[in-house]
Protein backbone atom coordinates (compact mmCIF):
# COMPACT_ATOMS: atom_id res chain seq x y z
CA UNK A 1 0.00 0.00 0.00
CA UNK A 2 2.11 3.00 -1.33
CA UNK A 3 1.66 5.49 2.22
CA UNK A 4 3.37 8.56 3.29
CA UNK A 5 3.29 9.50 6.85
CA UNK A 6 4.52 12.89 7.87
CA UNK A 7 5.04 13.92 11.77
CA UNK A 8 5.50 17.44 12.67
CA UNK A 9 5.95 19.72 15.96
CA UNK A 10 2.47 21.81 16.51
CA UNK A 11 3.94 24.76 14.65
CA UNK A 12 2.01 26.77 11.55
CA UNK A 13 4.77 26.12 9.15
CA UNK A 14 4.63 22.90 8.97
CA UNK A 15 1.16 23.14 8.55
CA UNK A 16 2.06 24.34 4.82
CA UNK A 17 4.71 21.86 4.63
CA UNK A 18 1.75 19.40 5.38
CA UNK A 19 -1.01 21.04 2.99
CA UNK A 20 1.99 20.98 0.34
CA UNK A 21 2.66 17.15 0.93
CA UNK A 22 -0.81 16.64 1.07
CA UNK A 23 -1.24 17.88 -2.25
CA UNK A 24 1.35 16.23 -4.43
CA UNK A 25 0.69 13.21 -3.08
CA UNK A 26 -2.86 13.45 -4.53
CA UNK A 27 -2.33 14.62 -7.42
CA UNK A 28 0.22 11.49 -8.09
CA UNK A 29 -2.42 9.35 -6.89
CA UNK A 30 -4.74 10.82 -9.48
CA UNK A 31 -7.20 13.10 -7.74
CA UNK A 32 -8.69 15.14 -10.32
CA UNK A 33 -6.77 18.38 -10.95
CA UNK A 34 -10.26 20.23 -9.82
CA UNK A 35 -10.10 18.47 -6.36
CA UNK A 36 -6.05 19.38 -5.52
CA UNK A 37 -7.60 22.76 -4.21
CA UNK A 38 -10.12 21.25 -1.84
CA UNK A 39 -7.24 18.98 -0.90
CA UNK A 40 -5.21 21.90 -0.28
CA UNK A 41 -7.13 23.51 2.13
CA UNK A 42 -9.19 20.64 4.37
CA UNK A 43 -5.72 19.55 5.18
CA UNK A 44 -4.62 22.52 5.98
CA UNK A 45 -7.46 22.93 8.49
CA UNK A 46 -7.51 19.44 9.67
CA UNK A 47 -3.26 20.10 10.37
CA UNK A 48 -4.25 23.61 11.91
CA UNK A 49 -7.30 22.14 14.23
CA UNK A 50 -4.52 19.92 15.59
CA UNK A 51 -1.71 22.06 15.88
CA UNK A 52 -3.99 24.42 18.15
CA UNK A 53 -5.19 21.44 20.04
CA UNK A 54 -1.61 20.60 21.23
CA UNK A 55 -0.45 24.11 21.31
CA UNK A 56 -3.40 24.74 24.00
CA UNK A 57 -3.07 21.71 25.83
CA UNK A 58 0.73 22.16 26.13
CA UNK A 59 1.54 19.34 24.16
CA UNK A 60 5.36 18.77 22.64
CA UNK A 61 4.35 16.01 21.20
CA UNK A 62 4.54 16.01 17.25
CA UNK A 63 1.08 15.68 14.92
CA UNK A 64 0.30 13.01 12.42
CA UNK A 65 -0.59 12.98 8.95
CA UNK A 66 -0.92 9.46 7.02
CA UNK A 67 -1.60 9.63 2.91
CA UNK A 68 -2.88 6.46 2.04
CA UNK A 69 -3.11 5.86 -2.03
CA UNK A 70 -5.85 3.43 -2.15
CA UNK A 71 -7.10 1.67 -5.75
CA UNK A 72 -9.84 4.61 -6.56
CA UNK A 73 -9.16 6.68 -3.90
CA UNK A 74 -6.84 9.03 -1.86
CA UNK A 75 -7.30 8.83 2.05
CA UNK A 76 -6.00 11.44 4.76
CA UNK A 77 -5.65 11.42 8.03
CA UNK A 78 -4.97 13.71 10.46
CA UNK A 79 -4.11 12.82 14.37
CA UNK A 80 -3.92 14.57 17.23
CA UNK A 81 -2.85 13.03 20.98
CA UNK A 82 -4.92 15.15 23.24
CA UNK A 83 -6.65 12.71 25.35
CA UNK A 84 -10.12 13.87 25.51
CA UNK A 85 -9.82 16.89 23.10
CA UNK A 86 -10.71 20.31 23.95
CA UNK A 87 -14.95 20.18 23.35
CA UNK A 88 -16.05 21.67 20.32
CA UNK A 89 -17.72 24.93 21.03
CA UNK A 90 -21.17 25.56 20.71
CA UNK A 91 -21.05 27.99 17.53
CA UNK A 92 -24.06 27.60 15.96
CA UNK A 93 -25.03 30.85 13.52
CA UNK A 94 -22.62 33.82 12.87
CA UNK A 95 -23.70 35.62 15.30
CA UNK A 96 -22.40 33.14 17.75
CA UNK A 97 -19.10 33.44 15.98
CA UNK A 98 -18.98 37.43 16.70
CA UNK A 99 -18.96 36.53 20.59
CA UNK A 100 -17.24 33.92 20.53
CA UNK A 101 -13.38 33.50 21.71
CA UNK A 102 -10.65 33.64 19.30
CA UNK A 103 -9.93 30.08 19.30
CA UNK A 104 -13.38 28.39 19.82
CA UNK A 105 -13.69 30.93 16.55
CA UNK A 106 -11.31 29.09 14.53
CA UNK A 107 -11.84 25.82 15.36
CA UNK A 108 -15.12 26.03 14.49
CA UNK A 109 -14.43 27.47 11.25
CA UNK A 110 -12.09 25.09 10.61
CA UNK A 111 -14.81 21.90 11.34
CA UNK A 112 -17.29 24.00 9.27
CA UNK A 113 -15.07 24.52 6.16
CA UNK A 114 -13.40 20.60 6.48
CA UNK A 115 -17.47 19.68 6.42
CA UNK A 116 -18.60 21.59 3.83
CA UNK A 117 -16.06 20.98 1.77
CA UNK A 118 -15.22 17.36 1.79
CA UNK A 119 -17.99 14.83 1.23
CA UNK A 120 -16.57 11.74 3.03
CA UNK A 121 -15.13 12.95 6.10
CA UNK A 122 -15.56 11.34 9.64
CA UNK A 123 -13.86 13.04 13.23
CA UNK A 124 -13.35 9.86 15.17
CA UNK A 125 -12.40 10.78 18.62
CA UNK A 126 -10.25 8.71 20.61
CA UNK A 127 -8.64 8.20 24.36
CA UNK A 128 -5.54 8.80 23.01
CA UNK A 129 -6.57 11.64 20.53
CA UNK A 130 -8.66 12.57 17.43
CA UNK A 131 -8.15 11.59 14.11
CA UNK A 132 -9.89 13.74 10.89
CA UNK A 133 -10.31 11.12 8.19
CA UNK A 134 -11.16 12.39 4.66
CA UNK A 135 -11.60 10.35 1.19
CA UNK A 136 -11.47 11.46 -2.16
CA UNK A 137 -12.17 9.77 -5.37
CA UNK A 138 -9.05 8.97 -7.11
CA UNK A 139 -8.58 7.57 -11.12
CA UNK A 140 -5.49 5.23 -11.23
CA UNK A 141 -2.78 6.75 -13.30
CA UNK B 1 3.51 31.86 -1.04
CA UNK B 2 4.15 34.87 1.42
CA UNK B 3 1.10 37.58 2.58
CA UNK B 4 2.02 40.97 1.08
CA UNK B 5 -0.11 43.38 2.75
CA UNK B 6 -0.61 47.29 1.20
CA UNK B 7 -2.78 50.32 2.61
CA UNK B 8 -3.90 53.75 1.74
CA UNK B 9 -6.47 55.88 3.09
CA UNK B 10 -9.12 57.27 1.03
CA UNK B 11 -11.01 59.49 2.96
CA UNK B 12 -12.36 58.23 6.50
CA UNK B 13 -12.03 54.90 4.60
CA UNK B 14 -8.93 52.17 4.44
CA UNK B 15 -8.02 50.25 1.70
CA UNK B 16 -6.03 47.14 2.81
CA UNK B 17 -4.57 45.30 -0.43
CA UNK B 18 -3.95 41.46 0.51
CA UNK B 19 -2.08 39.25 -1.78
CA UNK B 20 -0.82 35.79 -1.61
CA UNK B 21 -1.86 33.24 1.41
CA UNK B 22 -3.72 33.70 4.44
CA UNK B 23 -2.74 31.08 6.44
CA UNK B 24 -2.17 29.86 9.95
CA UNK B 25 1.26 30.56 9.51
CA UNK B 26 0.65 34.34 7.72
CA UNK B 27 -2.51 35.16 9.66
CA UNK B 28 -0.67 36.78 12.52
CA UNK B 29 0.50 39.45 10.56
CA UNK B 30 -2.98 40.81 8.99
CA UNK B 31 -4.11 40.64 12.39
CA UNK B 32 -1.36 43.08 13.48
CA UNK B 33 -2.33 45.18 10.60
CA UNK B 34 -6.10 45.86 11.56
CA UNK B 35 -5.52 45.99 15.10
CA UNK B 36 -2.71 48.72 13.87
CA UNK B 37 -5.22 50.59 12.08
CA UNK B 38 -7.47 50.37 14.63
CA UNK B 39 -5.29 52.01 17.38
CA UNK B 40 -4.26 54.45 14.59
CA UNK B 41 -8.36 55.83 14.71
CA UNK B 42 -9.14 53.99 11.43
CA UNK B 43 -12.38 52.39 11.58
CA UNK B 44 -13.69 52.00 8.28
CA UNK B 45 -11.73 49.37 6.57
CA UNK B 46 -11.87 48.02 3.10
CA UNK B 47 -10.08 44.37 2.74
CA UNK B 48 -9.45 43.67 -1.04
CA UNK B 49 -9.35 39.88 -1.39
CA UNK B 50 -8.39 40.23 -4.59
CA UNK B 51 -4.77 39.03 -4.26
CA UNK B 52 -5.39 36.40 -2.18
CA UNK B 53 -4.26 32.82 -3.48
CA UNK B 54 -5.24 30.89 -0.27
CA UNK B 55 -7.80 31.39 2.48
CA UNK B 56 -7.97 29.10 5.57
CA UNK B 57 -9.91 29.42 8.42
CA UNK B 58 -6.96 31.18 10.50
CA UNK B 59 -7.53 34.38 7.93
CA UNK B 60 -11.37 34.04 8.35
CA UNK B 61 -11.13 34.08 12.10
CA UNK B 62 -8.66 37.15 11.80
CA UNK B 63 -10.88 38.94 9.73
CA UNK B 64 -14.11 38.30 11.90
CA UNK B 65 -11.44 39.59 14.89
CA UNK B 66 -11.29 42.43 12.72
CA UNK B 67 -14.90 43.10 12.45
CA UNK B 68 -15.41 42.74 16.03
CA UNK B 69 -12.59 45.73 16.55
CA UNK B 70 -13.97 48.30 14.18
CA UNK B 71 -17.77 47.72 15.15
CA UNK B 72 -16.49 48.50 18.84
CA UNK B 73 -15.86 52.30 17.26
CA UNK B 74 -19.47 52.14 15.26
CA UNK B 75 -16.75 51.33 12.05
CA UNK B 76 -17.32 49.18 9.13
CA UNK B 77 -15.01 46.14 7.40
CA UNK B 78 -16.29 45.79 3.84
CA UNK B 79 -14.59 42.49 1.76
CA UNK B 80 -13.62 43.58 -2.08
CA UNK B 81 -13.85 39.80 -3.87
CA UNK B 82 -15.20 38.41 -6.76
CA UNK B 83 -12.54 34.79 -6.77
CA UNK B 84 -15.22 32.58 -6.87
CA UNK B 85 -12.55 29.81 -4.85
CA UNK B 86 -12.49 32.32 -1.76
CA UNK B 87 -16.56 33.39 -2.07
CA UNK B 88 -17.25 29.75 -1.77
CA UNK B 89 -15.21 30.03 1.63
CA UNK B 90 -17.30 32.53 2.78
CA UNK B 91 -20.55 30.81 1.84
CA UNK B 92 -19.51 27.81 3.24
CA UNK B 93 -18.96 29.17 6.66
CA UNK B 94 -21.96 31.62 6.82
CA UNK B 95 -19.52 34.40 6.57
CA UNK B 96 -21.65 35.90 3.53
CA UNK B 97 -23.93 36.86 5.85
CA UNK B 98 -21.40 38.98 8.17
CA UNK B 99 -19.42 40.85 6.02
CA UNK B 100 -20.51 43.15 2.95
CA UNK B 101 -18.68 41.75 0.03
CA UNK B 102 -18.36 44.20 -2.98
CA UNK B 103 -16.92 43.56 -6.62
CA UNK B 104 -14.71 46.49 -6.60
CA UNK B 105 -12.67 48.97 -4.50
CA UNK B 106 -14.87 51.92 -5.79
CA UNK B 107 -18.05 50.22 -5.09
CA UNK B 108 -16.62 49.39 -1.73
CA UNK B 109 -15.84 53.36 -0.92
CA UNK B 110 -18.99 54.65 -2.08
CA UNK B 111 -21.19 52.20 0.25
CA UNK B 112 -23.25 52.78 2.96
CA UNK B 113 -25.05 50.89 5.73
CA UNK C 1 12.85 21.44 18.46
CA UNK C 2 10.98 21.82 15.67
CA UNK C 3 10.48 18.57 14.04
CA UNK C 4 10.12 16.74 10.63
CA UNK C 5 9.46 13.70 10.24
CA UNK C 6 8.36 11.46 6.74
CA UNK C 7 8.22 8.16 6.38
CA UNK C 8 7.31 6.83 2.84
CA UNK C 9 6.70 3.21 1.38
CA UNK C 10 9.84 2.51 -0.84
CA UNK C 11 8.58 4.37 -4.21
CA UNK C 12 10.58 6.32 -6.55
CA UNK C 13 7.77 8.74 -6.62
CA UNK C 14 7.73 9.91 -2.96
CA UNK C 15 11.63 10.41 -3.32
CA UNK C 16 10.05 13.67 -5.36
CA UNK C 17 7.79 14.16 -1.88
CA UNK C 18 11.00 13.74 0.55
CA UNK C 19 13.25 16.39 -1.98
CA UNK C 20 10.27 18.13 -2.02
CA UNK C 21 10.01 18.60 1.75
CA UNK C 22 13.59 18.94 2.48
CA UNK C 23 14.02 21.83 0.26
CA UNK C 24 11.18 23.79 1.74
CA UNK C 25 11.97 23.24 5.61
CA UNK C 26 15.47 23.94 4.90
CA UNK C 27 14.49 27.08 3.20
CA UNK C 28 12.49 28.08 6.27
CA UNK C 29 14.92 27.26 8.56
CA UNK C 30 17.20 29.35 6.86
CA UNK C 31 19.57 27.65 5.12
CA UNK C 32 20.96 29.77 2.24
CA UNK C 33 19.41 29.67 -1.35
CA UNK C 34 22.70 28.52 -2.73
CA UNK C 35 22.82 25.43 -0.74
CA UNK C 36 19.24 24.36 -1.44
CA UNK C 37 19.83 23.04 -4.70
CA UNK C 38 22.20 20.56 -2.91
CA UNK C 39 19.96 19.81 -0.15
CA UNK C 40 17.64 18.52 -2.87
CA UNK C 41 20.25 16.97 -4.58
CA UNK C 42 22.03 15.27 -1.36
CA UNK C 43 18.50 14.36 0.23
CA UNK C 44 17.07 12.97 -2.61
CA UNK C 45 20.32 10.90 -3.25
CA UNK C 46 20.34 9.35 0.26
CA UNK C 47 16.38 8.53 -0.24
CA UNK C 48 16.60 6.80 -3.42
CA UNK C 49 19.95 4.83 -2.01
CA UNK C 50 17.38 4.00 0.71
CA UNK C 51 14.20 2.89 -1.92
CA UNK C 52 16.91 0.82 -3.42
CA UNK C 53 18.20 -1.15 -0.54
CA UNK C 54 14.56 -1.98 0.43
CA UNK C 55 13.50 -3.21 -3.24
CA UNK C 56 16.44 -5.12 -3.58
CA UNK C 57 15.74 -6.69 0.19
CA UNK C 58 12.23 -7.31 -0.39
CA UNK C 59 11.23 -5.50 2.13
CA UNK C 60 8.16 -3.72 2.64
CA UNK C 61 8.61 -1.19 5.50
CA UNK C 62 8.82 2.28 5.10
CA UNK C 63 11.56 4.82 4.43
CA UNK C 64 12.28 7.77 7.26
CA UNK C 65 13.56 11.19 6.93
CA UNK C 66 13.43 13.06 10.06
CA UNK C 67 14.27 17.07 9.29
CA UNK C 68 16.06 18.63 12.83
CA UNK C 69 15.73 22.58 12.32
CA UNK C 70 18.76 23.40 15.49
CA UNK C 71 19.94 27.06 16.14
CA UNK C 72 22.28 27.55 13.25
CA UNK C 73 21.85 24.10 11.83
CA UNK C 74 19.50 22.11 9.31
CA UNK C 75 20.19 17.74 10.13
CA UNK C 76 18.51 15.70 7.39
CA UNK C 77 18.78 12.02 8.49
CA UNK C 78 17.29 9.40 6.19
CA UNK C 79 17.08 6.07 7.60
CA UNK C 80 16.53 2.13 6.15
CA UNK C 81 15.63 -0.93 7.21
CA UNK C 82 17.78 -3.01 6.07
CA UNK C 83 19.67 -5.39 8.85
CA UNK C 84 23.15 -5.09 7.71
CA UNK C 85 22.74 -3.43 4.09
CA UNK C 86 23.71 -4.68 0.98
CA UNK C 87 27.51 -4.11 0.40
CA UNK C 88 29.18 -1.39 -0.64
CA UNK C 89 30.10 -2.32 -4.63
CA UNK C 90 33.75 -1.99 -5.02
CA UNK C 91 33.26 0.70 -7.54
CA UNK C 92 36.67 3.27 -7.33
CA UNK C 93 37.33 4.69 -11.31
CA UNK C 94 35.32 5.33 -13.92
CA UNK C 95 36.65 2.07 -16.08
CA UNK C 96 34.83 -0.12 -13.40
CA UNK C 97 31.34 2.17 -13.55
CA UNK C 98 31.05 1.21 -17.16
CA UNK C 99 31.57 -2.69 -15.69
CA UNK C 100 29.26 -3.00 -12.84
CA UNK C 101 26.29 -3.61 -12.08
CA UNK C 102 23.38 -0.93 -12.26
CA UNK C 103 22.38 -1.51 -9.04
CA UNK C 104 25.77 -1.23 -7.90
CA UNK C 105 26.55 1.69 -10.61
CA UNK C 106 23.62 3.96 -9.11
CA UNK C 107 24.76 2.85 -5.47
CA UNK C 108 28.27 4.18 -5.81
CA UNK C 109 27.20 7.51 -8.26
CA UNK C 110 24.92 8.40 -5.13
CA UNK C 111 27.32 8.16 -2.74
CA UNK C 112 30.01 9.57 -4.88
CA UNK C 113 27.31 12.62 -5.13
CA UNK C 114 26.74 12.96 -1.59
CA UNK C 115 29.88 12.70 -0.21
CA UNK C 116 31.29 15.07 -3.31
CA UNK C 117 28.56 17.62 -2.40
CA UNK C 118 27.83 17.60 1.43
CA UNK C 119 30.42 18.76 3.77
CA UNK C 120 29.36 17.39 6.62
CA UNK C 121 27.99 13.98 5.95
CA UNK C 122 28.40 10.64 7.96
CA UNK C 123 26.65 7.04 6.37
CA UNK C 124 26.29 5.55 10.04
CA UNK C 125 25.58 1.35 9.33
CA UNK C 126 23.56 -0.41 12.29
CA UNK C 127 22.21 -3.79 12.84
CA UNK C 128 19.11 -2.29 11.73
CA UNK C 129 19.29 -0.47 9.34
CA UNK C 130 22.01 2.46 8.22
CA UNK C 131 21.43 6.59 8.52
CA UNK C 132 22.85 8.74 6.44
CA UNK C 133 23.41 12.00 8.05
CA UNK C 134 23.78 15.41 6.41
CA UNK C 135 24.19 18.42 8.23
CA UNK C 136 24.27 22.03 6.70
CA UNK C 137 24.49 25.80 8.31
CA UNK C 138 21.32 27.67 8.37
CA UNK C 139 20.90 31.19 9.89
CA UNK C 140 18.34 31.64 12.50
CA UNK C 141 15.34 33.26 10.36
CA UNK D 1 8.35 19.06 -13.76
CA UNK D 2 8.19 15.80 -15.18
CA UNK D 3 10.31 14.47 -18.18
CA UNK D 4 10.31 15.87 -21.84
CA UNK D 5 12.07 13.77 -24.49
CA UNK D 6 11.88 14.76 -28.17
CA UNK D 7 14.30 13.17 -30.52
CA UNK D 8 15.64 14.21 -34.16
CA UNK D 9 17.45 12.60 -36.61
CA UNK D 10 20.69 14.10 -38.28
CA UNK D 11 22.51 11.90 -40.72
CA UNK D 12 23.85 8.78 -38.56
CA UNK D 13 23.22 10.96 -35.40
CA UNK D 14 20.35 11.20 -33.18
CA UNK D 15 19.84 14.71 -30.90
CA UNK D 16 18.03 13.40 -27.68
CA UNK D 17 16.38 17.04 -26.19
CA UNK D 18 15.97 16.46 -22.36
CA UNK D 19 13.92 18.75 -20.81
CA UNK D 20 12.75 18.58 -16.97
CA UNK D 21 13.81 16.38 -13.81
CA UNK D 22 15.96 13.48 -15.18
CA UNK D 23 15.51 11.72 -11.17
CA UNK D 24 14.88 8.37 -9.97
CA UNK D 25 10.91 8.67 -10.64
CA UNK D 26 11.46 10.00 -14.33
CA UNK D 27 15.20 7.94 -15.12
CA UNK D 28 13.24 4.97 -16.60
CA UNK D 29 11.65 6.87 -19.44
CA UNK D 30 14.91 8.13 -20.56
CA UNK D 31 16.64 4.66 -20.48
CA UNK D 32 13.49 3.16 -22.22
CA UNK D 33 13.79 6.07 -24.94
CA UNK D 34 17.67 5.39 -25.34
CA UNK D 35 16.91 1.26 -25.73
CA UNK D 36 14.67 2.13 -28.15
CA UNK D 37 16.71 4.20 -30.33
CA UNK D 38 19.72 1.43 -30.34
CA UNK D 39 17.02 -1.21 -31.07
CA UNK D 40 16.17 0.75 -33.68
CA UNK D 41 19.81 0.99 -35.16
CA UNK D 42 20.64 4.51 -34.05
CA UNK D 43 24.14 4.07 -32.41
CA UNK D 44 25.56 8.32 -32.32
CA UNK D 45 23.37 9.24 -29.76
CA UNK D 46 23.88 13.21 -28.86
CA UNK D 47 21.65 14.07 -25.43
CA UNK D 48 21.14 17.58 -25.25
CA UNK D 49 20.94 18.42 -21.02
CA UNK D 50 20.88 22.54 -21.80
CA UNK D 51 16.46 21.97 -20.70
CA UNK D 52 17.32 19.80 -17.39
CA UNK D 53 16.35 21.09 -14.48
CA UNK D 54 17.26 18.44 -12.10
CA UNK D 55 19.56 15.68 -12.60
CA UNK D 56 20.11 12.62 -10.11
CA UNK D 57 22.19 9.71 -9.74
CA UNK D 58 19.59 7.00 -11.30
CA UNK D 59 19.87 9.82 -14.38
CA UNK D 60 23.81 9.32 -14.78
CA UNK D 61 23.51 5.49 -14.20
CA UNK D 62 21.06 5.84 -17.08
CA UNK D 63 23.27 8.03 -19.31
CA UNK D 64 26.12 5.72 -18.62
CA UNK D 65 24.10 2.24 -19.53
CA UNK D 66 23.43 4.10 -22.85
CA UNK D 67 26.76 5.01 -23.40
CA UNK D 68 27.67 0.98 -22.62
CA UNK D 69 24.71 0.05 -25.41
CA UNK D 70 25.86 2.17 -27.86
CA UNK D 71 29.59 1.10 -27.15
CA UNK D 72 28.19 -2.56 -27.63
CA UNK D 73 27.72 -1.18 -31.77
CA UNK D 74 30.58 0.92 -31.43
CA UNK D 75 28.48 4.12 -31.40
CA UNK D 76 29.10 7.47 -29.34
CA UNK D 77 27.17 9.01 -27.20
CA UNK D 78 27.66 12.80 -26.64
CA UNK D 79 26.34 15.20 -24.36
CA UNK D 80 25.72 19.02 -24.31
CA UNK D 81 25.79 20.84 -21.69
CA UNK D 82 26.60 23.81 -19.99
CA UNK D 83 24.85 24.63 -17.49
CA UNK D 84 27.30 24.37 -14.03
CA UNK D 85 25.13 23.15 -11.30
CA UNK D 86 24.44 19.92 -13.96
CA UNK D 87 28.19 20.02 -14.77
CA UNK D 88 29.00 20.12 -11.12
CA UNK D 89 27.54 16.74 -10.98
CA UNK D 90 29.70 15.15 -13.74
CA UNK D 91 32.86 16.53 -12.41
CA UNK D 92 31.74 15.20 -8.97
CA UNK D 93 30.90 11.56 -10.32
CA UNK D 94 34.34 11.70 -12.41
CA UNK D 95 32.07 11.40 -15.64
CA UNK D 96 33.49 14.28 -17.17
CA UNK D 97 36.11 11.70 -18.70
CA UNK D 98 33.56 9.07 -19.52
CA UNK D 99 31.39 11.73 -21.79
CA UNK D 100 32.42 13.86 -24.36
CA UNK D 101 30.67 17.37 -23.59
CA UNK D 102 30.17 19.67 -25.67
CA UNK D 103 28.36 23.33 -25.38
CA UNK D 104 26.20 23.28 -28.49
CA UNK D 105 24.70 20.98 -30.51
CA UNK D 106 26.45 21.47 -33.86
CA UNK D 107 29.25 20.94 -31.80
CA UNK D 108 28.41 17.80 -30.84
CA UNK D 109 27.02 17.42 -34.49
CA UNK D 110 30.64 17.56 -35.87
CA UNK D 111 32.60 16.19 -33.58
CA UNK D 112 34.44 13.03 -34.13
CA UNK D 113 36.50 10.63 -32.30
N1 LIG E 1 5.29 24.22 2.99
C1 LIG E 1 4.74 24.81 1.93
N2 LIG E 1 3.43 24.67 1.70
C2 LIG E 1 2.89 25.20 0.61
N3 LIG E 1 3.57 25.90 -0.30
C3 LIG E 1 4.87 26.08 -0.08
C4 LIG E 1 5.50 25.57 1.03
N4 LIG E 1 6.76 25.91 1.00
C5 LIG E 1 6.93 26.60 -0.08
N5 LIG E 1 5.78 26.71 -0.76
C6 LIG E 1 5.63 27.37 -2.03
O1 LIG E 1 6.83 28.09 -2.23
C7 LIG E 1 6.54 29.44 -2.53
C8 LIG E 1 7.00 30.39 -1.45
O2 LIG E 1 6.71 29.84 -0.19
P1 LIG E 1 6.96 30.59 1.20
O3 LIG E 1 7.40 29.60 2.20
O4 LIG E 1 5.74 31.38 1.55
O5 LIG E 1 8.13 31.51 0.76
P2 LIG E 1 8.64 32.87 1.33
O6 LIG E 1 8.79 32.63 2.81
O7 LIG E 1 9.95 32.99 0.58
O8 LIG E 1 7.60 33.84 0.90
C9 LIG E 1 5.05 29.45 -2.80
O9 LIG E 1 4.85 29.20 -4.17
C10 LIG E 1 4.50 28.34 -1.99
O10 LIG E 1 3.33 27.76 -2.57
N1 LIG F 1 7.20 15.62 -4.82
C1 LIG F 1 7.71 16.62 -5.51
N2 LIG F 1 9.01 16.88 -5.41
C2 LIG F 1 9.54 17.91 -6.06
N3 LIG F 1 8.84 18.75 -6.82
C3 LIG F 1 7.55 18.50 -6.96
C4 LIG F 1 6.94 17.43 -6.34
N4 LIG F 1 5.66 17.42 -6.65
C5 LIG F 1 5.47 18.43 -7.43
N5 LIG F 1 6.61 19.10 -7.63
C6 LIG F 1 6.75 20.30 -8.39
O1 LIG F 1 5.52 20.42 -9.12
C7 LIG F 1 5.79 20.60 -10.48
C8 LIG F 1 5.30 19.43 -11.31
O2 LIG F 1 5.62 18.23 -10.64
P1 LIG F 1 5.40 16.78 -11.27
O3 LIG F 1 4.97 15.88 -10.18
O4 LIG F 1 6.57 16.37 -12.05
O5 LIG F 1 4.20 17.12 -12.20
P2 LIG F 1 3.65 16.42 -13.48
O6 LIG F 1 3.51 14.97 -13.11
O7 LIG F 1 2.36 17.16 -13.67
O8 LIG F 1 4.67 16.75 -14.52
C9 LIG F 1 7.26 20.89 -10.56
O9 LIG F 1 7.48 22.27 -10.45
C10 LIG F 1 7.86 20.20 -9.38
O10 LIG F 1 9.03 20.83 -8.90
Amino acid sequence: MPTVHLRFSALPAHVRTARLVAATVARRSGVGDDLLDEVRLAVGEACSRAVGQHTRSGLNEPVTMRLLTEPGRFCVEVADVVPIGVPLPGITSAADLLDADPDDMDESLGLALISGLVDDVAVIPGIDGTVVRMTWAATAL
Amino acid sequence: MDLSLTTRDEGDRTVVAVGGEIDVYTAPKLREQLVDLVNAGRYHLIVDMEGVEFLDSTGLGVLVGGLKRVRAHEGSLRLVCTQERILKIFRITGLTKVFPIHDTVSEALTAVG
